[in-house]
């Protein structure tokens, strides 16, 4: 039973992790990391949310047609989410090379030329 | 159909404006009425600053940031304390909306 | 009920996409085909929003599904509706008016903005894409796509904000905002799992009728969660410090619909409070956090704004006061809405927290505007450093002043039509309230003053590059702004009958037709 | 970078490469059927153009890849998915026409490559887009941390 609820404490774990980076780290490529990681803990406790005991993997071809499966829909949402994921990575770090450029500094308390 | 009623008042913009019309060109007509006789470009018609020379219109200019000097220096203390929370620092952003989301969550699991 | 308006929900978030794609190849041919080709696109995006707010309000006002990949009824045998669909009722009418218009006015101004620079291709690709997520925000009746439109806006409004990428500021602004948005979406997110693993749907509709049924816990980490994801979002204080970063640093007609993105997130909070979970959990608790947020939202805007310096940041910071303007009415509409015995001073705060979000898209959107252009001939975004330009640009300086005067609640303009009901339905309900609502507009109106004698009165200082002439593009852009705003404030009643009281009634009494009108649908 | 990595990565890679977008295209085709599809397909294929690039530098793809060729197509693969969305507008958007139809890709027995009416072809417009995308990402950000390297 407690195994059971294992992957939720793990994602609950992986987003406090990341919510860790984001609070107390100062380079910003570990503060997009961090944003990474609170990305895959989500994720996780989508396709989590979608086990059920017993259920087959939702593919056509192989499973026994009155076998008990699972609905594909929290996988679909996590794969939406991980593309989604996958952009919003690449973007932040083009933004960090840029500020990089600018800044010559990645220290995130250094960043600060806008404010009050 | 213009107007609006907000079930203790009404505001009806068109009257307003007959309104606002009326008493300009009341106010137009009370202004003819003043007196005429001064003469234009003596010191009849220039400022008194207690004897003074007037000085030029753009060394008087007040420029944007300085507006309001005194009201800002007035709330300093309260300035003092809002400015010094806009940090800019991404981490006391992400703080900030952590924070709230934790009181939010709080409060809303405490109630009823 | 004809093709065109049948579809014309998914035609609304098609469209702006086919467009956002094909710009790109069509910026090959040139930039004239280019901007011809985006223009016709918004055009007919605006077409099409106007064709269906006019359709829906000729009508009885009735909720419109759209399932894609399919028709009404769903197959038999769901014990939830397991579709992509669109449920367009008046709120979302109202929604899309306000991003048509904030669409239509922000590519006229762009159509000439750009002509100097390079890489306006992007730029008018990016804007699109943020025009499709809004839509797609306020028409999706699917709690999963609302956060996949969500990302969607997320995505090209930072790189709107971040596209100036010889400014190092920029790249700083679109950095925060992106980090802020992508856990505000992330939070959303979890809320979304969450929501599933309890009821085993996403349909908002289904999502209603089911929510208080299952484990209370989950259902508040849920409600939490949304609420401060879309409240970030929408830009409430002490999680607003992204705003004045995104709004100052984007270019200027972005800005504009930056502002609709930040109201659609406001439409998914009302959403989420009002129709998904309606009275299920403590409304007066969360209906006093609305009005908490809004509260300090109002005083923080609007005494920011009167110390910036830049003058973009300035209205950034005054357009964080007015989303505050809206939670408080709103708020106090909840609050009243779920009192035991509702009054009618509750419907007239949400009307005038409703209309007050159209007036601050136009207002707003008429300062940003005029803004882009006083920095573009001033050189410069410094208060300090600008002056005189009443001298050259009588029409610029007259929609600044029509903006300003409208957005601090001056009469006869729109502002102050819907502040009016605000403060007079607030006062009912808490008299300090309104106080504090009245002064905080006093104040903006010091704040705009500020601005306007700053940019435009007394000598105009050294340096002034007084070549450039303001394309008539731009003229166009603010005047159709600037004729919204005193077409509102004209004909308030007019306007508040026709487009605002269904937008209201959605939100008072409008829950269970907008779950009827999903689960009737659903076969045996 | 230019370099590349050293004579045993080099060798690897010429052996796997080959084999890695194989598999992709495996995956995109095959997408109506077994887990994958469009998205998976095209990050594998463009993660094969990211091991070249990591083992030979940037001159491995000099002159191989065009940077407005590959955006060209991904807006392509765009364009495509979203042609065939709207080709079933006719009962809503998005709507299988081909599905279930007996020509060309509606065959309806399971298990099949050619059924599933328009899912395969949306599959090879995302695959097209996503390969493009990615390894257009990947070049950006190259370049980009190359310039910065020169200053």
């Amino acid at each position: 039973m407690i195994l059971g609820q294992m992957p939720f404490v793990v994602s609950a774990l992986l987003v406090i992790v990341g919510l860790y980076a984001l609070l107390f780290k100062r380079n910003l490529i570990k503060m997009v990391i961090g944003v990474s990681i609170i990305e895959t803990g989500v994720n996780l406790f989508l396709v989590t949310v979608g086990y059920r005991t017993g259920g087959q993997a939702p593919i056509y071809t192989y499973s026994d047609p009155v076998a008990f499966r699972v609905l594909p829909t929290p996988q679909a949402l996590t794969l939406t989410s991980i593309v989604i994921g996958l952009a919003t990575t690449a973007l932040l770090l083009s933004f960090v090379v840029f500020i990089h450029r600018h800044y010559q500094t990645l220290d995130a308390q250094k960043i600060k030329e806008l404010k009050g | 159909m213009t107007g609006i009623t907000t079930g203790f008042g009404a505001w009806n913009p068109i009257a307003w404006l007959l309104l606002f019309l009326g008493l300009a060109v009341g106010a137009l007509i009370l202004r003819r009425l003043g007196n005429k006789q001064y003469k234009k470009g003596t010191g009849q018609t220039k400022a008194f600053l207690s004897g003074n020379e007037e000085p030029e219109a753009s060394a008087l200019h007040v420029r944007g940031a300085h507006l309001y000097w005194g009201f800002v220096d007035g709330l300093s203390a309260y300035y003092r304390r809002v400015r010094a929370f806009h940090t800019g620092v991404l981490s006391d952003y992400v703080a900030l909306f952590v924070g709230t989301l934790g009181v939010v969550l709080i409060v809303l699991v405490l109630s009823r | 009920m004809n093709a065109l308006l049948h579809h014309a929900p998914v035609l609304l978030v098609a469209v702006p996409l086919l467009g956002a794609f094909a710009v790109p190849l069509l910026g090959k041919l040139g930039a004239n085909v280019r901007r011809g080709f985006v223009g016709l696109i918004v055009l007919l995006t605006t077409a099409i929003a106007g064709y269906l707010a006019a359709s829906f309000y000729a009508a009885d006002a009735s909720p419109i599904v759209y399932v894609l990949g399919g028709r009404l009824p769903l197959p038999s045998g769901m014990v939830a509706p397991i579709r992509i669909m669109f449920e367009v009722d008046g709120l979302s009418v109202f929604m899309i008016l306000i991003t048509a218009l904030a669409a239509l006015a922000a590519v006229l101004y762009t159509s000439s903005y750009w002509k100097q620079r390079s890489g306006g291709t992007l730029k008018d690709s990016l804007m699109l894409l943020l025009i499709v997520g809004i839509f797609g925000m306020e028409m999706t009746g699917d709690l999963f796509n609302f956060f996949v439109f969500l990302e969607i806006t997320s995505i090209a409004a930072c790189s709107l904000v971040g596209f100036r990428v010889w400014r190092g500021q920029s790249q700083e602004a679109a950095f925060k905002v992106m980090t802020l948005y992508t856990l505000s979406g992330l939070f959303v997110l979890l809320a979304v799992g969450l929501l599933y693993g309890q009821y085993g749907g996403l349909n908002i509709a289904y999502l209603a009728t089911m929510v208080g049924s299952g484990a209370a816990v989950v259902d508040k980490i849920a409600l939490a969660l949304l609420l401060t994801g879309l409240a970030m979002k929408a830009g409430a204080v002490p999680m607003h410090m992204w705003a004045p970063d995104a709004y100052g640093e984007a270019p200027g007609a972005a800005s504009i619909v930056l502002v609709a993105n930040s109201q659609a997130s406001l439409y998914g909070l009302f959403r989420v409070l009002f129709t998904l979970y309606g009275n299920a959990y403590s409304p007066q608790t969360i209906a006093w956090i609305l009005i908490a947020l809004a509260v300090v939202t109002i005083i923080v805007g609007v005494t920011m704004a009167l110390v910036q310096r830049d003058i973009k940041r300035l209205i950034a910071f005054g357009a964080v006061s007015q989303i505050g303007y809206m939670m408080l009415a709103v708020g106090v509409g909840f609050a009243a809405m779920t009192a035991l015995e509702p009054s009618s001073f509750g419907f007239v705060a949400l009307q005038g927290g409703l209309f007050h979000m159209i007036n601050d898209a136009a207002c707003i959107g008429l300062l940003f505007l005029a803004a882009g252009i006083i920095i573009r001939r001033a050189g410069t975004r410094d208060l300090q450093g600008m002056g005189g330009l009443a001298h050259e640009m009588r029409w610029t300086t007259a929609f600044f002043m029509i903006g300003a005067f409208a957005l601090a609640g001056m009469p006869p303009l729109n502002g102050f039509a819907s502040k009016l009901m605000i403060y007079e339905s607030t006062f009912k309900f808490s008299p300090v309230l309104a106080i504090i609502a009245i002064l905080a507009s006093i104040l903006l109106l010091a704040v705009f003053l500020r601005a306007f004698q700053a940019a435009f009165l007394g000598p105009q200082p050294e340096g002034a590059n007084a070549s450039q002439s303001v394309p008539a593009s731009m003229l166009v852009s603010m005047g159709l702004l600037a004729l919204v705003v005193i077409a509102f404030g004209l004909f308030p009643g007019f306007f508040v009958d026709k487009i605002v009281t269904p937008a209201a009634n959605a939100l008072w009494n409008g829950r269970d037709a907008y779950i009827q009108a999903v689960m009737l649908g659903m076969g045996g | 970078m230019n370099g590349g990595m050293s004579i045993i990565v080099k060798t690897v890679t010429r052996f796997v490469y080959a084999l890695i977008i194989m598999f992709g295209f495996y995956v995109i085709m095959h997408g109506h059927l077994t887990p994958g599809g469009g998205f998976q397909g095209g990050a594998v294929v463009a993660s094969a153009f990211a091991l070249v690039l990591v083992a030979f530098g940037t001159a491995g793809l000099k002159g191989v890849l065009n940077r407005h060729l590959l955006q060209s197509l991904e807006e392509v693969g765009a364009l495509a998915f979203l042609g065939l969305a709207f080709a079933g507008i006719g009962t809503a958007f998005f709507y299988n026409i081909l599905a279930n139809s007996g020509a060309v890709f509606g065959k309806t027995d399971p298990a099949v490559l050619a059924s599933g009416g328009l899912l395969p072809l949306m599959n090879w417009a995302v695959g097209l887009k996503v390969m493009t995308g990615i390894v257009s990402i990947l070049i950006i950000m190259i370049i980009g941390s190359r310039e910065e390297a020169v200053e």
